[in-house]
């Protein structure tokens, strides 16, 4: 299988699995009637959306989704909140936030074990719980949330080893750009990554592994990925968990004079897209569908107010991108047409 | 240390007002935040009792560290390793209630602080290494650790005691961390206002050279404070531990700043020999309701950063306003 | 205003004119309508008990503090306040009585501070800074190291650094506040040489003393204030001692040289140090033994190493050699802390950097050395401790609003009466006393060496050195001669009366043997 | 203060070494440090010419802000907020080069500095709001400015020229950020130590009311200093904008603590008075090397949160050994 092959054949599966195992059911399967619209409208509901960080395009788009379709449900946000990646501050942004008793919450937890009392205690008040990505130690679907909703990030990884396999035809020696934490998402990613390499491509050998700790981090990932390439002198290509770090990256090759360097990371962020669009380091990336899945989540939320059956578990399939299909995946993620930074970059 | 001695004099309440005034600024400014969301925010809930224990319960982590803090600057020294030693003593006591049950626990969080504190104090007095280098590096191995002996994973507490008395319950309707918050900052006014140790630490910061002519052994009243913030954010990572029923590295995370904010704004001077714990835990709570009141009103996140750097300084500026002649 | 006679007027003009000069500070009135005239070519004491007002009114003076009202003249123009930099225009130049010096700078860069001279770049030049400043203190006779950094100096030499610094400014208006309380009878010498000097060139200089012979030997014309008001101002030939100092007290006060001479000493050997050198400074000797009941003045040069021995006995300089034998027993003392158990005290020479701490109140300054004693408990039994200050503030005639005042809110002389405050309370068997009664007063000094004469008559041992020599002679037993780091020769004070018994001539003799370094003949 | 003088007096080598040795510690410490690599790494490429440039480069940007810190310091005041403003200088260039082209984002850059330098001043010199709290203050909201106008994007710098000489470039082998570095270092140490107002900065560090009864306008000063320390951390994020080719809010966050360690492993005092920019400078080198040398290690992140701190501490305590007498 040439990785050209396997990356489509990724584009008809999704390769993660939800919380208790379920099989994923395909966002475009989730919809409200016009009907069940004007029921929700009437009901003048509130939502608050809770993130676990909110330092990246990934981010602000999943909020933009959620915005976009609450308004269109009638539904008002009420609070919006950051946590910094640090769980005792999302414990008290929930239980702030339940001071004012939303309909819907909306979030991803930092932490599925330091967190779940807190959503506990929403979910014993009655509010809709829809999850982004992971959910919280002990909640059961259905019961104790309406749904949970994510990108396929195994996928994701699966897809950005391949891309990093076309680009180095299958040969070269590579380094780990990873998130030291136990975060889900980027830990699936990174085990995906790797374990697609190290199955499937015998001469990529990896030869550095490097942890990130943040909140810096593009500098954190610059000053790796300086580090791997000085003391792996024929190094050729580094994968960056997301889209921060790998910017890091960049630099890092910029100043080493790396200019043959191959990146492949996770999320389609401007900048990156920018360096792809220049042919520039970025060869491959795996995108995420931020927007659609906040306005997915927004509609699963709407399920909830009108205790209509909701799927478990729902996946957006992983996004292979290059060069040649960049701004069509633009489209395809935000909704919108690449912005001149990245139409004007391709060459 | 003025306070409770008013009364012994001939002054009217006006004058004494007058005189302690500046150093009740803290106090005016908690007033004016606290009223000024009651009144734009009672229709979203930030008057019921429920947010009202939030807030305490929030805070109650801040609150305790920023005790000892007030110890630690009151001495002329400061403690940057709080945050990351509430992680570590989270995770170390998480670790050991699933070896040995709570007691393991309690005692794991608390040679935790007491170790670290060893340390800090040692390397301050006897190696005469600046706390600020001495906590900052501690800083990074405390958090180190407890990443590296956690595999940076929670560590989930599943007993059940353990978070009752430990951050998680409450007594009646009463959350046991706001009992926790209580009785230390009862203790640690009693020790810094009434008692030969907390004179000698105000002594000691004000000026080491005359506390050390006075027959004081600065040195071991210094690595008593460092020891006594260590284990005060041990603590904290054992309330921490309960409230979150996990162990995990991140929790404190950037504790520190907001630690020594609060006992900034509450009126402790950066510089030593002055103090006040009454004054820390209100500043604590002041940052703990402008948190709280800027998501209830619905603000993004940005905005947040902004209004609550702007309400710190306006509440300041305000309350200063005036005195300014004494500058 | 002012007592002037006619005369005088024709003869110098009038640098500066302050009018009616109040000011408060909080409920203490420092100041009330306090009017002063200093004139070109004269030297102007002013004087004053502790907490007259003096350093305020010069503080007004050189723009560092705001009279609430009235009026300034300088040259010619009118103010109603200056601010520093204004006043270091109008060629007022000031010796600040709490020194007023940067501690991590240098001697030169402070002495060349806020006037530095340039390179050609418009860079400061340091060497230039450093050679200006070694020919400032050799034209004043004394040596400092114009490189070492002032925390380091000891006092004397900082008093020394501060008026290089007046100095170096050329001033036209020379202000002095207690210019001498830290120095030795040779630099005063050397100081009025320099201060007649200026005044022949056209100056005009204010001075302040609280030792009265150096005020009729220097002085021109004398103002006196008391309770922040003017009491008198004229023409030094117009006092005798006497009228002078009831002027000052507002009463008649007995002087030293009415001191009883009677010997307290007992035969007890308390305390005996053998060949006692420093590990900071090598090369010293010191041996001598006190007896109970017996005071040892200590005298010496600037610089003999007399607060040396006071550090090494009270465990807070390292000893490099030598033996101390306390009551028979040889220790070694380590701390402060091992020397109060042991029975000692000391009153440090620098009170606003070993004595106070200075923005804590009269009470948590006095209670700190004896904490041990103010209850069983860990907690500090307050009500003694009020009961302590109290009484200490009355017995010292401490001058303050109330026991809760900050100690940088009294004056100078106040200040100094807490540190002795806050070792008395500890009631040692021996007391060292390094320059105690600097800055304080006329009426009080008579009192401290009263209470130290009390002390010793209780059979209490004391140290007490000092670089005003009239004291020492009235107030010791025996007087011990430092020079060089070494104790050179004990003089019995029934040896220094032989002859005529004058204090006059006694305090001569010493001087003489004093700066010789030794009575070698 | 004092090296440039030695000269003048008769000493011999070693006295001038003994009387300033213990000021020079972080020299010793740096030297330690770097042969410890050099002998552990050589075959990991630490000392290639491209890791010792890796190097410099990935610490120009903490190096710059600590030279204007050694100054804040030194003055005796302190500012929190010189990351959160390099990173809202990143933005408000990025979107002016992609309005206005380089001049506008240059402008832009140095307009952000001045602004906030001027509030900060204002707020601390005018309203007497310590400068920990102002600072504080100031992190939040520029932070929040930050987020805010970018919408928490990044921005990307597209202009060529920009990266060229602002960070991203080499002239010759040498990268533009090591000369920024270098220029910045040489005229903060010209102005501590060699200008009129680099004494001042001392003398009112040193003893506020000494400086002011000198005739020093303090306030005036300590204005300057905390401008300057503004301009300087909005100079350090356009060269993080040109380096990254992006302007980002999160650029720069954190960096106030490696600033400020720096500046003290450096030497200079958090109490004022004293202070050393070519100290803090290889104070920012040492943290830049440990940085660089544990990564070649291949320890993993919580391994080298351990070392690095220990490492710092070793060098501290070690370079101290045998002064402790003075203490
Ligand atoms: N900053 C201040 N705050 C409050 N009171 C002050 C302050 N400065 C001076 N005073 C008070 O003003 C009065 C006059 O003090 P001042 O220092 O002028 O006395 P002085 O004549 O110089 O005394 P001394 O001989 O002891 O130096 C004293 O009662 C003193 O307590
Ligand atoms: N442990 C210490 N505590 C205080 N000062 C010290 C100490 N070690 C050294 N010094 C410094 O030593 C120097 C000697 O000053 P000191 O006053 O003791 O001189 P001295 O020779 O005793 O003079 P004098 O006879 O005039 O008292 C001072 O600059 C002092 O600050
Ligand atoms: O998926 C996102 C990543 O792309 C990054 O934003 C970190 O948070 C995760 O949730
Ligand atoms: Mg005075
Ligand atoms: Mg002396």
């Amino acid at each position: 299988q040439t990785p050209d092959e396997a990356l489509a054949a990724l584009a008809n599966q999704t390769l993660s699995t939800g919380p208790g195992g379920e099989s994923p059911v395909s966002a475009s399967e989730v919809s409200l009637t016009e009907d069940e619209r004007a029921q929700i409208q009437a009901m003048g509901a509130t939502a608050a959306i809770v993130m676990h960080y909110g330092g990246d395009d990934w981010s602000q788009a999943q909020i933009n989704g959620l915005e976009t379709q609450f308004e269109a449900m009638g539904i008002e946000v009420i609070a919006t909140t950051d946590a910094g990646f640090n769980s005792a501050k999302q414990v008290s942004d929930i239980e702030t936030i339940m001071a004012q008793s939303p309909d819907i919450i909306v979030s991803i937890p930092t932490d599925p074990v330091a967190t779940a009392s807190a959503y506990r205690q929403a979910a014993e008040a009655g509010v809709e719980l829809v999850f982004m990505d992971n959910v919280p130690a002990g909640f059961e679907a259905g019961t104790d949330y309406v749904s949970v909703v994510s990108a396929d990030n195994y996928g994701n990884g699966v897809a950005s080893a391949h891309l990093m396999a076309k680009a180095l035809n299958e040969e070269g020696k590579i380094g780990i750009v990873y998130h030291a934490a136990d975060f889900f998402v980027t830990r699936q990613r990174f085990d995906a990554f790797k374990a697609t390499i190290e199955e499937n491509y015998p001469g990529i050998e990896i030869v550095a592994e490097q942890g990130i700790g943040g909140p810096d981090f593009t500098g954190d990932a610059d000053r790796a990925a300086s580090a791997m390439m000085v003391a792996n002198a024929d190094l050729d290509g580094i994968w960056a968990v997301w889209d921060v770090p790998a910017e890091g990256v960049i630099a890092a090759a910029r100043a080493n004079g790396r200019d043959d360097l191959v990146i492949t990371t996770i999320d389609l962020g401007e900048n990156v897209a920018i360096d792809m669009a220049r042919g520039g380091f970025i060869k491959g990336l795996g995108a995420q569908r931020p927007f659609d899945q906040g306005v997915t989540e927004a509609l699963l939320a709407g399920y909830g107010l009108l205790d209509k059956e909701a799927p478990a578990y729902v996946a957006l399939p992983a996004l292979p991108v290059e060069q040649a299909n960049l701004l069509d995946a633009w489209q395809e993620v935000y909704s919108t047409e690449a912005p001149a930074s990245v139409r004007d970059s391709m060459n | 240390m003025t306070d409770t001695l008013a009364a012994t004099r001939s002054e009217t309440p006006l004058g004494y007002f007058k005189r302690t005034w500046r150093q009740n600024i803290i106090y005016i400014g908690f007033i004016v935040v606290f009223l000024f969301f009651a009144l734009t925010l009672h229709d979203k809930g930030f008057l019921t009792p429920n947010n009202i224990l939030n807030i305490a319960r929030q805070t109650a982590m801040i609150a305790v560290m920023a005790v000892a803090m007030t110890l630690v600057l009151s001495s002329g020294e400061i403690d940057l390793s709080v945050g990351a030693v509430a992680g570590l003593a989270s995770v170390t006591t998480a670790m050991a209630i699933a070896w040995g049950g709570v007691p393991a626990g309690i005692a794991a969080g608390i040679m935790t602080g007491v170790t670290v504190g060893l340390i800090n104090g040692f390397l301050s007095t006897r190696l005469m290494i600046p706390t600020f280098l001495t906590t900052l590096a501690m800083m990074g191995i405390a958090k180190g650790t407890a990443m590296w002996i956690s595999g940076t994973a929670a560590i989930p507490v599943l007993d059940r005691t353990y978070p009752a008395i430990f951050g998680g319950g409450n007594i009646g309707p009463i959350p046991t961390l706001l009992l926790w918050m209580l009785a230390v900052g009862v203790i640690g006014h009693v020790v810094l206002r009434r008692t030969k140790f907390g004179r000698q630490v105000l002594a000691v910061g004000g000026n080491v050279v005359a506390a050390r002519y006075s027959g004081i052994n600065t040195g071991r009243i210094k690595l008593w404070v460092i020891v006594i913030s260590a284990v005060t954010a041990a603590l904290a990572g054992m309330l921490y531990a309960g409230r979150l029923q996990t162990g995990r590295f991140q929790l404190g995370e950037g504790d520190e700043l907001s630690v020594i904010a609060a006992v900034v704004l509450g009126g402790t001077s950066l510089f030593g020999g002055k103090g006040t714990v009454v004054g820390s835990i209100i500043g604590a709570l002041m940052i703990g309701v402008i948190n709280n009141g800027l998501i209830l009103m619905g603000l993004e996140y940005s905005q947040q950063l902004i209004a609550r750097g702007g309400i710190i300084i306006l509440a300041v500026a305000l309350s200063q306003a005036g005195t300014r002649t004494n500058g | 205003m002012g007592g002037y006679s006619v005369t005088d007027k024709a003869v110098k003009p009038i640098a500066v004119e302050m009018d009616a000069i109040s000011k408060r500070f909080g409920g203490v009135h420092a100041l009330r309508e306090v009017s002063l005239s200093v004139r070109r070519g004269e030297i102007h004491a002013l004087l004053g008990e502790n907490g007259a007002g003096k350093s305020t009114i010069l503080k007004i003076l050189r723009g560092v503090q705001a009279p609430d009202s009235g009026g300034i003249v300088v040259g010619g123009e009118a103010f109603t306040r200056l601010s520093p930099q204004l006043a270091r225009q109008k060629g007022i130049g000031m010796i600040f009585q709490e020194m007023s010096l940067v501690p991590t700078l240098n001697v030169a860069q402070n002495v060349f501070l806020a006037s530095e001279p340039l390179t050609p770049a418009g860079l400061i030049d340091d060497r230039a800074m450093e050679r200006r400043s070694a020919e400032i203190f050799a034209s004043m006779g004394v040596t400092v190291d114009p490189a070492a950094i002032v925390a380091d100096l000891s006092t004397g030499q900082q008093q020394l650094t501060e008026i290089a610094k007046a100095l170096s400014q050329n001033a036209d208006v020379l202000v002095l506040d207690e210019p001498t309380s830290a120095l030795t009878a040779g630099e005063v010498d050397i100081l009025f040489d320099l201060l007649r000097r200026l005044k022949t060139e056209g100056k005009a200089i204010v001075y302040v003393s609280h030792r009265m012979d150096e005020i009729f030997r220097i002085a021109d014309h004398a103002t006196v204030l008391r309770d922040g008001r003017l009491i008198d101002s004229r023409p030094i030939g117009e006092y005798t001692l006497a009228t002078l100092i009831t002027d000052i007290m507002g009463k008649e006060t007995r002087d030293l040289s009415e001191f009883a001479t009677d010997s307290t000493a007992q035969d007890e050997i308390i305390l005996k140090v053998e060949h006692l050198s420093s590990k900071l400074r090598r090369g010293g000797d010191v041996s001598f033994s006190l007896r109970r009941g017996e005071v040892l003045g200590i005298a010496g040069l600037l610089g003999a190493g007399r607060s040396r021995l006071a550090r090494m006995l009270f465990g807070l300089e390292p000893i490099a050699h030598g033996t101390i034998t306390l009551r028979g027993e040889t220790i070694a003392i380590g701390s402060a802390r091992q020397a109060t158990e042991l029975g000692l005290a000391l009153v440090p020479e620098d009170r606003r950097r070993q004595g106070l701490v200075l923005n804590h109140s009269i009470q948590d300054n006095i209670e700190l050395p004896i904490l041990k004693r103010l209850g069983a408990t860990p907690f500090v039994d307050r009500a003694k401790s009020r009961a302590t200050t109290d009484e200490l503030i009355k017995r010292l005639a401490i001058k303050t609003s109330s026991r809760e005042a900050a100690a940088n809110s009294l004056s100078g002389g106040n200040q100094q009466k807490i540190v002795i405050g806050k070792w008395l309370a500890t009631d040692p068997d021996i007391l060292i006393m390094d320059e105690p009664t600097a800055g304080i007063d006329i009426g009080s000094k008579g009192e401290v060496l009263r209470l130290v004469r009390a002390l010793a008559a209780e059979g209490k041992s004391i140290i007490f050195i000092s670089s005003e020599l009239a004291e020492l002679a009235a107030v010791s037993d025996r007087i011990a001669v430092m020079s060089d780091g070494r104790l050179v020769e004990t003089i019995d004070k029934t040896e220094l009366l032989t002859g005529d018994a004058s204090q006059l001539r006694a305090e001569q003799r010493l001087q003489l043997i004093v700066q010789r370094g030794g009575n070698n003949d």
